[in-house]
């Protein structure tokens, strides 16, 4: 069996099994564990990386269903080689918080903790099935895996109050969406007669007129349900703020790549010529997005609200930068989507460290003067604001600079004037996100600090999980070449490289 | 000529439905165990055999054996109401055995004239079965309701059927083909004709507008009947349905299609509708099963093309496997727990794991999710005729409600796997050992392997046909 | 004869038999109209096979079916009115619509 | 000891770019190092690049960061938050160096905004003021506006020219190649924002409540001077129509700054206009395609405006206040801090022989040639460059020699925080005196312009003459500025201009907000309701009543029967 399958299913199966013996094992142990095996996950998909040989690395295509033509077939290229190791990453540092953190461990009845591990691993098991498949069915299987356990993380464990309505809307949006996108991946299933992915974005000639047309609108309403793309990203802020900081930031940092990802894989790769026809409304939606969720982040006052609205601001980019359909685009779309999924898991996660001391995360809440208060804690929601910005020298600025350059040299599928109107707003898109998220650091860490009791700096695990992610954030920042070098062979897979 | 192949099973039941009904009159006390036991081996005899014959086709003996076991599933799961004494053991059986035969005799009909039969031999002893429990005024009043609209229907079908016969001159499935090929007969008459011969068919199947006596009779009904409804009665007509029009009807498909997509439409929605205000494990499962025909029905629009015809029946097999599950989970805790309503269902995972985990796994088949890949893989099966045949709306509806129908099964699912509710915590002090318990549960966990197995290795469901 | 005749009076049975089903409060009535119903079944499959000649005489033989299929219906039909009687005291359905609560209790 | 380490690494490394960066000196001594090679489609490279241009700018920025290094030593004695400025001021310094010195204009960029991101932490360093969090905001905000002008431009340049690196660009545009119209324009709104030039200029004056060395160290050395040296830089980069534009907006500029300068009350303030007037100087001189003159002036402005805020942080040390009321007749009181600002004050008001006077002269000169109209500028835009530089000549005689009696001279002012001010101790007055000898210094190598020079003298002379006639006859010198000074204390209400932009932004935020809610929200919220509405409505038609049920039957089988008839 290929190492790919195991770091694949390693966590879910792991997941499943502690679930089981969640009578014998304590929380900590179950966190403990679920990180050991995320890390071993990571070591397999490092392995199968390196003694790749051809497009996709660990490749492995057995029939499953002769019936439906559905095959296991899965293979990591450097489209999905960050989004797979950022999402590891993000599962361990999930984890580690979970050993540490003492609320689940104290009041943990019926083993509640251990549950919430297991549902953890279930969740990176998807992802990563999601983000290696290479059948069009075999995606939409590991699609869907994420979503009941995610909606239990966040009805479960989210807060007290609207949690669960929270959740069950996260889930109907997605669930719609993708059960749209099911019936675009029927009627590619029908045209085209075959399921994998490669095959697809390799047919001599490509699917082009109504049918097809229709069906990629399906795929794209469901992905962008998920991505989210305005107006249809009503569901995020409240999932994201009412969800435990686990959830959000396996949201934030995880759930909203698959979106992105599968509008490379799943529909500019395979029904180029409708997503070509579709780019102008995506492009402008995303854009739409971008302004109008920095509108409504500078008058939000709740931090995890906040950063919610900003990841729909920051998919924006991404989807913008798909929309362009150029090489350049689908560079700036992965790596703004694992730029993302750092600066913005880093940012939950100091969000929701804040909620734990204060009990909420409105502006109210936390009171001011943080730098003074908790200066470490202040200091590292101060970076994450700095990088979710987009300031040069950290991971999120290649991303959005991408994104722009794309824009401003699209592929012909947008129209050069459309296209530079989207730059211009999307630009001022920028200086919207630097002025809330100096808001933010007005409100919050500035100000006559209002001493509480609960002013607690960061802990240890709080700091070492902080470490992590802001040495991966300058790292992808100083050193961009280490994930375009990933990506750059792999964008032909995806568009049309210009001779 | 008699195509013993196709009527041994049916044979059989018959013979086993007098056999238990005997057995306990000469039966000095009460006894459900020997009837259980006739109805076990007459069973197992008929599944047996009709696997040996092979019986007509691929199609009818997964048909057979859907009806056929789904019987032998409701036998074992009725063995929890052995400590009921309003409930007649042999009538029950008798009763059972009976309607299973009529089941039997449908899918393997190829005879305007078995259909009607057969399909009375399955409705009269099921309507007895509702009324079955004595001195219960719900009972009999759903057993009425159930009895008045089957008779209005039967009379609606062989109305249908007498038109059909008066524009075919014939009553033979293949013979009808023929001559409705050629037939000058005004195609819309004829569409209206087929169209009121299934009204019967669709009315066992619970499509909308002919599903109004569902949630009543369910309710009425005891929780193996309702089951044994859901299930074996329905998947003997979808099946017969399925046959009648593919071999009966196939030529003046569209005529007929266009009004199949949108009773299929319609059904799926209204079923949704219906399951979405439940707080009864029945009640919902009752108007789920409504919503589940209308996937049925919807790759009928893609017939005659066998596609088509193994989308539906590949669906209809993981859906009467997953209600099993579900009715037989319930059965259990109603014996256990003294009710069906979800305050009884909650934390069912903690209190009795097995039960628990059972249903919330047919739960995500029926809801179609991962990890209960082959509820997902049904449910992209059926979108695939109507794609291909061109009813992309149907396909779109069906999309948005599967996203819809979770609701109400994630509500579920989220009940039985929450903290258990403090009322019923403890369970009552069960009256007799409950050995036949342990019958319900090693039936209900061998579906649930059998799902589980087939969300692992989908051909061995998806290849059948 | 023409085949009309036959038909519009099977077409009047069925009406007829229709509306005593679902008018009639009576239980016993509603049987009458049930049976009436596929009385003019009987009389179409009747005529039509007359007008087709049909050598292997279906229609009769799905009529002689039908007869035994009503009379199995109505033997039911009287068990249940009976068992619906002997826990009212009344044949007219109507009074025996008594809603348990729990029945009430699953609709919302 | 914080301070110590802090101030012991910038001299390290002012000795390390003295040694590396003295050869480069000698003009056409240039050379490019990649560290890294960029390829593919992200193509970023890790170069540097140095030249006479270059090394320059590395001397003055190292120069005065080690200088503010020292006096913060002494000036932010006590404070808190040490630490953590005196780490900004040093990634301060290095953001500008990699400014100075990239050859790839990414990662320039990236110096260029974590100077932004710098500037805004530092000036908001006494973030318990109101005051100092909107003026870091500020600053902030507007200067990444501006640089959106930057990161676009190095987008269009990429793809016109399929190079990111500063000195092959240039290479092809020496060959004779045309560079794109944009560039240049949005080249001038990046600079517009970095260098406060009208209309951005509001950012700079309100940054001043940030600590005093910090904005010797914005105004001279880092920040606002980086966008004279990427004009500088690129300035082939410039078509007739971006310098045009630069050309109009320097001399709206410097006249507005020194008509600000001229009615202000706080001395750090009229600094920062002074500045802002100053700057406009380098962009004419740049408009005019003079760098030379630019830089010139650049680094002539770096000392003196370095040594002039140093002077105020020593007088606002002492005095406890930076409102010209509260100062007056230091002179006795702080001699060492007199002679210093004295000299400084001449410098920016250009007086023989200063440094000020020559490289002032320098640009006047270069405007001057181009209103000859052989170069790319217009003779009528060069011409109105001109006068305006020469009105700015005497506006900024007479708000230099203004604050020079106001602070030093006449009476004391009346809110001293301690009882005696006086001369500070050697870390503080040190820098004083390196700066003003450098101030001094500077010109030593300077050619005089002499008929510039004898013009600037003359109108320099009638500034300084009705200055100190106004003072003499006992009015504040603002009283200049007539009619016009209530509005131009006002600064001329451009500031609520931005002030309703960003209400405006706030007021789209709430319908944003709102939208959301009312709108968008509306759909699922609506669904919902009907699904639960359909739902209730089933189970009211759901009438357990059996004969109901059959018509329902019934009506159905005819309306199937019906729907496939009347199709």
């Amino acid at each position: 069996m290929s190492a790919l399958v195991v770091a694949v299913l390693l966590p879910g199966l792991a997941g499943i099994c502690l679930a089981l013996a969640r009578a014998v094992v304590s929380a900590r142990g179950a966190a403990a564990a679920g990180a050991a095996v995320s890390v071993l996950s990571l070591i397999c998909v490092v392995a199968s990386w390196s003694a790749r040989d051809g497009a996709y690395a660990g490749e492995v295509d057995h029939p499953w269903s002769t019936a439906l033509g559905l095959h296991w077939h899965l293979g990591v290229d450097g489209i999905s080689l960050p989004l797979v190791v950022m999402t590891i990453l993000l599962c361990v540092l999930v984890c580690w918080s979970l050993a540490a953190d003492v609320t689940s461990t104290t009041d943990d009845h019926e083993g509640a903790g251990v549950v919430l591990v297991a549902l953890v691993l279930v969740i990176e098991t998807a992802s990563l099935g999601v983000f290696s498949a290479l059948d069009l069915v075999l995606f939409f299987i590991f699609f869907e895996l994420a979503l009941i356990p995610m909606w239990f993380v966040i009805a479960r464990w989210g807060d007290p109050g609207g949690g669960r309505l929270a959740a069950t809307r996260f889930l109907m949006f997605t669930v719609t969406g993708s059960a749209l996108m099911l019936v675009g991946f029927v009627v590619i299933a029908v045209t085209a007669g075959t399921l994998q992915i490669p095959t697809l974005a390799d047919l001599p000639d490509p699917l082009t007129g109504t049918v097809p047309l229709l069906g990629g609108v399906a795929i794209a309403v469901g992905l962008a349900v998920k991505t989210p793309l305005w107006p249809l990203h009503i569901w995020l802020p409240d999932a994201h703020s009412k969800a435990p900081t686990v959830g959000s930031v396996l949201l934030a940092g995880v759930f909203l790549k698959l979106g992105t990802y599968g509008l490379l894989r799943v529909f500019v790769s395979v029904v180029p010529e409708p997503a070509a026809r579709l780019a102008p409304y995506l492009g402008a939606l995303a854009v739409a997005g971008i302004i109008a969720s920095c509108l409504a982040c500078l008058r939000e006052h709740d931090l995890k609200r906040l950063i919610a609205y900003s990841s729909v601001g920051h998919m924006g980019f991404v989807v913008l930068a798909i929309s362009t359909m150029s090489e350049v685009g689908v560079l700036a779309a992965v790596f703004a989507s694992v730029a993302h999924g750092l600066i913005t898991g880093l940012l939950f996660f100091n969000a929701g460290w804040l909620k734990q001391r204060y009990g909420s995360a409105t502006f109210d809440a936390l009171g001011r003067g943080l730098y003074t208060r908790v200066p470490r804690l202040a200091v590292v929601l101060l970076f994450a604001a700095t990088a979710s910005l987009g300031l040069p020298g950290l991971a999120g600025f290649w991303g959005e600079m991408l994104a722009l350059r794309s824009t401003y040299e699209p592929s012909p599928a947008l129209d050069r004037t459309l296209a530079w109107t989207l730059l211009t707003l999307a630009a001022l898109g920028v200086v919207l996100t630097t002025a809330y998220f100096v808001r933010v650091v007005r409100r919050v860490l500035q100000g006559a600090a209002t001493p509480r009791d609960d002013d607690i700096d960061l802990t240890r695990t709080e700091a070492g999980i902080s470490a992590v992610l802001a040495v991966a954030i300058v790292l992808l920042g100083v050193a961009p070449g280490l994930l375009t070098g990933v990506i750059e062979p792999a964008v032909g897979a995806i568009v049309q490289v210009a001779p | 000529m008699i195509d013993w192949a196709a009527v041994t099973p049916a044979l059989i039941l018959a013979s086993g439905a007098i056999a238990a009904l005997l057995v306990t009159a000469f039966h000095a006390t009460r006894t459900w165990r020997w009837p259980a036991i006739v109805s076990t081996v007459s069973l197992l005899a008929a599944s047996a055999v009709a696997v040996a014959t092979g019986s007509i086709d691929r199609l009818t003996l997964v048909l057979t054996l859907v009806v056929v076991l789904g019987t032998f599933m409701m036998v074992l799961a009725a063995g929890v109401m052995d400590h009921e004494e309003s409930i007649p053991p042999g009538e029950l059986h008798f009763l059972l055995l009976s309607s299973a035969a009529g089941g039997c005799c449908l899918v393997v009909a190829r005879d305007l004239v078995t259909l009607v039969v057969a399909l009375e031999l399955l409705s009269l002893p099921s309507i007895a079965l509702v009324g079955l429990r004595r001195s219960d005024l719900g009972a009999a009043r759903a057993a009425w309701t159930f009895f008045l609209l089957s008779a209005v229907s039967t009379a609606v079908t062989v109305m249908g059927v007498s038109i059909v016969y008066g524009f075919a001159g014939n009553l033979a499935y293949d013979q009808v083909a023929t001559a409705l090929a050629g037939s000058t007969a005004p195609a819309r008459a004829v569409g209206a004709a087929v169209l009121l011969t299934v009204v019967g068919l669709l009315f066992k199947a619970g499509a909308v507008p002919f599903h109004v006596w569902i949630p009543d009779t369910y309710r009425g009904a005891s929780v193996p009947v309702a089951g044994y409804l859901s299930v074996v009665s329905k998947s003997a007509a979808l099946g017969a349905l399925l046959v009648v029009l593919t071999t009966a009807f196939g030529p003046v498909r569209d005529d007929w299609a266009p009004v199949v997509a949108v009773v299929a439409a319609v059904t799926m929605t209204v079923g949704n509708l219906g399951a979405l205000g439940q707080r009864d494990a029945v009640g919902m499962l009752a108007w789920s099963s409504i919503a589940q025909a209308g996937f049925i029905l919807a790759p009928l629009v893609g017939l005659p093309g066998t596609a088509a015809v193994a989308a539906a029946v590949s669906y209809l097999v993981v859906y009467s496997l997953a209600n099993l599950v579900a009715f037989t989970t319930v059965a259990i805790c109603r014996r256990r727990w003294g009710g069906t309503t979800f305050a009884h269902l909650a934390g069912l995972a903690r209190r009795d794991p097995g039960a628990g985990l059972c249903l919330a796994f047919a739960l995500l088949v029926l809801a179609g999710f991962p990890p209960a890949v082959i509820g997902l893989l049904t449910k992209y099966v059926v979108l695939l005729p109507p794609v291909d045949s061109g009813y992309g709306w149907l396909a779109v509806v069906m999309a948005l409600n599967v996203a819809f129908g979770l609701v109400y099964y994630l509500r579920l699912l989220a009940t039985v796997l929450a903290p258990p509710s403090e009322e019923v915590a403890t369970p009552p002090p069960s009256p007799s050992p409950p050995y036949t318990v342990r019958f319900a549960r090693a039936a209900m966990i061998a579906a649930t392997a059998a799902l589980v197995a087939a969300s692992v290795y989908p051909d061995l469901l998806l290849g059948v046909l | 004869m023409s085949l009309v005749w036959p038909l519009l009076l099977s077409c009047a049975l069925f009406g007829i038999g229709l509306y005593g089903v679902l008018a009639r409060r009576n239980a016993i009535l509603m049987l009458i109209g049930v049976e009436l119903m596929l009385n003019a079944v009987n009389l179409n499959l009747v005529a039509f096979d007359a007008w087709w000649g049909d050598a292997l005489r279906s229609g009769q033989s799905l009529t002689l079916f039908m007869i035994a299929v009503a009379a199995a219906e109505i033997g039911l039909g009287l068990a249940i009115v009976l068992g619906l009687f002997r826990a009212t005291g009344s044949a007219d359905v109507d009074l025996a619509v008594v809603d348990t609560d729990e029945q009430a209790d699953g609709a919302r | 000891m914080t301070g110590r380490v802090a101030t012991g690494l910038s001299t390290a490394v002012w000795i390390a770019s003295l040694v590396i960066v003295l050869p480069y000196l000698q003009p056409d001594t240039t050379s490019t190092y990649a560290w890294s090679d960029g390829g593919g489609l992200l193509d970023v490279t890790l170069a540097v690049h140095l030249d006479a241009l270059s090394a320059r700018l590395v001397l003055l920025v190292t120069t005065v960061t080690v200088l503010v290094q020292l006096f913060s030593t002494s000036y932010m004695r006590g404070d808190p938050r040490y630490r953590s400025y005196t780490a900004l001021i040093g990634l301060f310094e290095v953001a500008m160096l990699t400014v100075v010195v990239a050859d790839d204009l990414f990662v320039l960029l990236v110096g260029w905004e974590v100077m932004g991101l710098c500037s805004w932490l530092l000036i908001g360093h006494h973030w318990e003021l109101p005051a100092a969090r909107a003026g870091a905001v500020k600053a902030f905000v507007m200067t990444r506006f501006g640089d959106l002008g930057l990161l676009v431009a190095i987008v269009v340049t990429g793809q016109a020219f399929d190079t990111y690196r500063i000195s092959e660009v240039l290479a092809q545009l020496g060959s004779g190649e045309r560079p794109p119209a944009g560039i240049g324009l949005l080249l001038v709104l990046a600079v517009v924002g970095k260098s406060a030039l009208f209309p951005l200029h509001t950012w700079l004056a309100d940054a001043m409540p940030g600590p005093t060395p910090i904005s010797a160290l914005i105004h001279a050395a880092t920040m606002v001077v980086a966008g004279v040296y990427l004009v500088a830089r690129l300035l082939p980069l410039f078509t007739p129509a971006a310098l045009t534009v630069l050309a109009l907006v320097a001399a709206l500029t410097m006249v507005l700054g020194a008509l600000f300068a001229l009615v202000q009350t706080d001395l750090k303030r009229l600094l920062a206009w002074s500045t802002v007037s100053q700057l406009a100087y380098m962009y004419a001189a740049l408009a005019a395609s003079d760098a030379d003159a630019a830089i010139d002036h650049l680094l002539s402005h770096g000392a003196f405006k370095a040594l002039l805020f140093l002077v105020a942080g020593t007088i606002a040390h002492a005095t406890g206040s930076t409102a010209l009321r509260d100062m007056g007749a230091l002179r006795r009181s702080m001699p060492l801090t007199f002679a210093t600002a004295t000299v400084g004050l001449a410098a920016l008001a250009g007086v023989v022989p200063t440094s000020g006077f020559f490289s002032k002269d320098a640009v006047l000169a270069a405007v001057q040639g181009a209103t000859a109209g052989d170069g790319p500028l217009q003779p009528a835009v060069a011409w109105i460059l001109l006068a305006a530089g020469l009105v700015t000549v005497v506006l900024t005689a007479a708000y230099a020699t203004r604050a020079w009696l106001l602070v030093f001279f006449g009476v004391a002012g009346q809110s001293h925080q301690r009882a005696a001010p006086a001369d500070p101790g050697a870390a503080m007055v040190g820098p004083l005196v390196v700066l003003g000898v450098l101030t001094l210094a500077l010109s030593l190598s300077a050619e005089p312009h002499v008929v510039v020079g004898i013009v600037t003298t003359v109108l320099l002379l009638v500034g300084a003459a009705a200055s100190g006639a106004s003072w003499r006859a006992g009015r504040d010198p603002a009283v200049l500025a007539g009619p016009a000074r209530a509005a131009l204390e006002r600064e001329l209400d451009i500031d609520d201009r931005y002030l309703w932009l960003a209400g405006a932004v706030r007021r789209a935020g709430t319908m944003v907000v709102a939208g959301d809610r009312d709108v968008i929200d509306a759909y699922p919220r609506g669904v919902g309701a009907l699904a639960r509405l359909g739902s209730g409505l089933l189970h009211r038609t759901q009438a357990r009543n059996a004969q109901s049920y059959a018509t329902v039957l019934a009506i159905g089988a005819l309306a199937v029967a019906v729907a496939v008839i009347g199709r």
